[in-house]
């Protein structure tokens, strides 16, 4: 099996997908001529030319609005916003409109679509160019919001949500796109949404993670493995709507559990799973449940190391949710 | 009416025959009596409100002409993205009268079970989508379905409806930038009603009308009497044919007036005089029709009466049928979020049943 | 003391303070000639003039931007959005510029200013006129958020968020606008921001909420103090930054927490609240943290009542959290 | 340059003399020095970044005219928005280099506290407001600030440097609409440098050009040849001047070209010719005012060799002391978030200090 780059992969399922499917149209800022700033649309414009990989002025509400016009007209079109820190121009039409408009029609129109964007931080990029804004849209009901941690889960989730018939934000941590490489079958799979991953076994903690700190989080379980705690670490992979099940089966089993995320503490996606398991597991719980998290201040330029978890903050929070 | 702007009829119904489009009898009855239809229906909707029969309505009376005749220059397969004023393009494109009205009450019988607040119509079999309240959203959508259809190669065109006020919002930009980039086969149709709520116009814009816009997107803008159906549907006419044609979008300002409130939660009399009120309602846009309908010899008092009775039966009706239908269920209330339901919205309808039957 | 409606309490702070302080101007759409849909400007046109109660055009955009750029130059803007439904075509400069200006330049140029928008449901207005979507704002490092549920409080939180040096997001609950009543001194005051308000004293269960729930939440202990269960029902106020202390302490006496918002569940508020207080104290809880939310749909327009949280869901929920 | 371009000097150094704004030697001079020094400055911040002691930068080479003569159009009380690539204009206004480079370095001596990524530059105390990345938002800051301006009575007027790429976005329609209802004494300063990144300016709009945007605005639009800084200097103080008198906002667009690349994350040759890049290159506009100097005979061989010697040893001077500050304080993190650290940040700065500890 081919092995592939995070950012490759994408710009797999991309091209397997046009190939089978003439709906499909791509838009965005600098993704034609020169292939998108980090490369995930190389080579498209040149095999399915330019009314299929659009270069659109430069206006995030006029991606977005025109990519659902098209949708509703019955195209499936992938967006990509250049960076997750410029989609809040069209905030108001995903918001409003995107994540609406099935409900609002009584399920006559559907918006048919992807939002590709790449996320995160760990290049360096400070507070335009590093946000984990997931909450925002993991708290809009009608999106659905996927995160990919491996180059086989990016090809096979982004398969996947071009084949979804509800609008899907799909976040790409940018720092993998080229740090993480994986084996990835030629041709069609897909990685069913809705489904997180468990990528350990473990017995003593449960570590719920997703994208980039996937990778901090299997470290720090190595290292904790090592030190004797056997930790589990599940990738949500699907961020909405979550898997319940997953995690809830986990937290049985563990007892114990720790959320690693680089998004802003206060209302990340952890909040949420700390509740869910609260309402669902609470007579198993033998510890409070841990948030390692990015911290509540803008995403810092120079001091990046400091603001993102890694893998001691993780092995530590592990080992007092261990020995709690 | 000021030089620039096209008038075909002007009030006292003397019309230019150079200019007429000369449309057949049945067609001009057509319109008229659409326009009738909306009359009424306007009229009954804010009587019901005043009852307490419907919690909200946003009357057009006034601006008829307007979306009639805009509506009528386009064939069924184009695609409609209203505002929401918009109620005769609605009857006559062919949504039923008693659709409008459930919508409004939100009952079972509503296409879209009873989820939207007022004036939210829209119909998939007929090319309308359902508008939304957020003001400028249907513009860009507009370009985008019409983008959608050339590179599908339908010969159709889409047309955006929307107001002066929405001519500062972001998305007229936006919209008209990605139309004139891509030559997409849109009309932009501003309905320019004096008024964005009680703000005026004039706080709108700092250059001295709508359809000069346009000049900045490289754009054909023209300007037409709002109140003149003959003179928008020519207007329109020739924006869709040089859209289907190839030849890219138009910007067009139909001249009108609200004459109603904005909404019925809506006092005009603080921001605006009776005497301007009343100078427009001499313009009155079926007044104008029926003028020239009978200055040509195509329509009589007898006609008129029968028509007007017609529609109040057919209003009544409507509403007496909608009225009776019931509630959604609660368990619509958590469809259509997603095509299949999560299962976290699963344990909420479970929820939701629980409490209703304490309720 | 003069008894006032909510929406009163709020057009009285808005006028002392720009009789007091000059650098005070008011923008947004319909509030100067019309006195604002929901009449919260009344007369301040006629009173300050059309240089200091400004119609705009209609754009959220540019009523923030403008404002904002008001605020750096020293003025003290309050725009106003019509509805918090409609404040999304100015959430990227909310986000990216308002919330970041003071830390992105080193605190040399600060926003000073507030927007004001109603928010909630009751009030028969669907999707688009009754949203609660306070999880965005509060999830926004950088931003104040605050929500009155009495006319004391409107006017005195109104005040505190008017001579703030952080921008703050003030949401009034529409439904309160004119059915709650209550005594608001004339003059000078202020109910400090970041402070929650302990409405009830009670034994059992804590009740933590805000805004409009707040009423059903006194209306629910109550009925359960007829039953026998004691109910502490604190009222947060301030969404941001949170009282963590005054939750705690409560949890610490009651051991037990129900929390009501008409917010969507997913991230709503209560997920930050039920992980706090699993962190801050775990060994106090003896029941499942439960929520009693919004559903996770759009706003309903026909059954906001089976949408929204009543007294029967709520009084239910503290049954059962008292009883587990 | 075709017609309706306002050009004072042409690519030989010919210059018109009834157009000339016949600046004072010293002033040409000081013109002059700072566009070397913007060069110098350039093209040491590239060689840093390719050595790896830089992670990201974005040159103005070739832009140098059109944004120092705007720039030195304005009074030292005037506001300036700009976007992120007119170094020369932070040079010009007083910006010491030294800081300049901090803030690249994002060091413990940048008065922005290290927090920000490339090319966020500004000062209060120079009434600069510091860029930041989203495309756009300075646009309706300016036309705010210069409205506060306004309403204090102050004398002042704003200008808001943009791209090209920039006139799609939504706040440049939201920000000339405030602008032209409210008469905003704002200039909005367009570079059309050809680009936005990869895509060519003809992508962004279906009108001929920019200016003529300025008429959907019912506000005054001009062209000025952006590589001849005095005509730049020349238009940009007319639309100062109209403004400081009331007399409402002006669109400038500068025709200049991008010789660099976007960033020195941008390879260029992706989505140009290099002989397109050679063609502009000819009309530098550096070049440009030192043919004009030496054509009136105000400057020589000798005076320039003298200056590029100084400009480097400033820059590697600025370079020397920023690349020798340590990285900003952990607490620094946690600060100026609010004006008071909540509780919850204070808790999260210790939990950074103890995890630091550890690192
Ligand atoms: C984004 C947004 N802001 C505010 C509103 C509230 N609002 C509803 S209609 C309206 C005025 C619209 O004016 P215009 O476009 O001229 O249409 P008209 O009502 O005159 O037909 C306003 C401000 C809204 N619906 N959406
Ligand atoms: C809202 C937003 N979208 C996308 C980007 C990424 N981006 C940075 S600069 C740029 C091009 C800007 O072009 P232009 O305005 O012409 O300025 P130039 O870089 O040519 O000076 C883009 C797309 C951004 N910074 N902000
Ligand atoms: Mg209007
Ligand atoms: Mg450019």
């Amino acid at each position: 099996m081919p092995v592939l780059t995070v950012v490759q992969a994408i710009n797999k399922a991309l091209s397997e997908e046009m190939s089978k499917d003439e709906s499909i149209v791509l838009l965005g800022e600098d993704i034609g001529v020169n292939g998108g700033v980090f490369r995930a649309t190389e080579g498209l414009y040149q095999t399915f030319g330019s009314n299929r990989v659009i270069d659109t002025p430069l206006t995030e509400s006029g991606i977005i609005g025109i990519a659902m016009g098209m949708s509703l007209y019955g195209l499936k079109p992938v967006a990509e916003i250049q960076f997750l820190d410029f989609i809040y121009p069209a905030f108001d039409l995903i918001v409003n409109e995107l994540a609406k408009f099935r409900y609002r029609t009584g399920g006559h129109y559907t918006a048919h679509m992807v939002i590709r964007a790449p996320c995160g931080g760990g290049i360096k990029g400070g507070m335009y160019h590093s946000q984990s804004s997931e909450t925002y849209f993991i708290h809009t009901a009608g999106l659905k919001v996927v995160m990919p941690s491996s180059s086989y889960d990016a090809k096979g989730l982004l398969i996947a949500a071009i084949r979804d018939d509800d609008p899907v934000i799909f976040l790409e941590p940018k720092r993998l796109y080229r740090s993480i490489k994986g084996e990835v079958p030629e041709g069609d799979y897909a990685v069913q949404l809705g489904r997180a991953s468990v990528l350990t076994e473990g017995e003593d903690v449960s570590l719920f993670t997703y994208g980039a700190m996937v990778h901090v989080a299997l470290e720090a379980a190595k290292k904790a493995g090592e030190k004797g705690i056997s930790v589990e670490v599940v990738d949500l992979r699907t961020l909405s709507p979550l898997d319940f099940d997953a995690m809830v089966t986990s937290v049985k089993k563990t007892g114990r559990v720790v959320i690693v995320h680089e998004a802003p503490r206060t209302l990340g996606l952890g909040a949420e799973i700390s509740a869910i398991i609260s309402e669902k597991a609470f007579l198993h719980l033998e510890a409070p449940i841990a948030r390692v998290t990015g911290y509540d201040t803008p995403y810092h330029y120079s001091l990046e190391e400091v603001y993102l978890p890694n893998v001691e903050k993780v092995l530590k929070t592990v080992e007092k949710t261990a020995s709690f | 009416m000021s030089s620039g702007v096209l008038q075909v009829v002007n009030q006292e119904g003397k019309f230019d025959p150079k200019l007429d489009p000369d449309l057949p009898q049945s067609e001009l009855h057509k319109l008229y009596r659409t326009m009738i239809y909306t009359r009424v229906f306007d009229n009954r909707m804010i009587a019901l409100q005043r009852q307490g029969r419907m919690s909200f309505y946003a009357p057009c009376v006034g601006e008829e002409a307007a979306h009639v005749g805009s509506a009528y220059a386009l064939k069924p397969e184009d695609w409609l993205f209203p505002q929401y004023r918009e109620q005769g393009a609605m009857i006559l494109r062919g949504i039923p009268l008693e659709q409008l009205v459930s919508s409004l009450f939100g009952n079972r019988n509503d296409v879209c079970k009873g989820r939207n607040f007022a004036n939210a119509w829209g119909d998939r079999s007929l090319n309308i989508v359902n508008s939304s309240a957020p003001v400028g959203t249907q513009i860009p959508l507009a370009v985008g379905a019409a983008m959608a259809a050339k590179y599908k190669g339908d010969k159709i065109v889409t047309l955006a409806y929307f107001g002066d006020g929405s001519t500062s919002s972001g998305y007229f930009h936006v919209g008209l930038t990605f139309a004139s980039v891509f030559k997409a086969p849109t009309i932009f149709f501003c309905k320019n009603n004096q008024y964005a709520v009680s703000v005026p116009t004039q706080r709108q814009l700092g250059s001295e009308n709508i359809a000069v816009k346009a000049a900045g997107y490289g754009m054909e803008g023209v300007q037409v009497d709002g109140n003149d159906i003959l003179a928008v549907y020519r207007v329109t006419k020739d924006a869709v044919e040089r859209a289907r044609n190839g030849e890219g979008p138009t910007l067009i300002e139909a001249i009108t007036y609200r004459i109603g409130p904005h909404s019925t939660s809506d006092d005009p009399s603080r921001y605006r005089s009776q005497e301007e009120v009343e100078s427009w309602k001499r313009k009155d846009p079926i007044k104008r029709l029926r003028l020239y309908l009978e200055n040509r010899g195509l329509w009589g008092e007898k006609e008129e009466a029968d028509l007007w009775k017609e529609a109040e039966d057919m209003v009544s009706e409507a509403v007496r049928k909608a009225e009776a239908a019931p509630l959604p269920t609660v368990e619509s209330m958590f469809e259509d979020v997603y095509k299949e339901m999560s299962t976290a919205l699963k344990e909420q309808l479970q929820d939701a049943l629980t409490f209703h039957e304490w309720g």
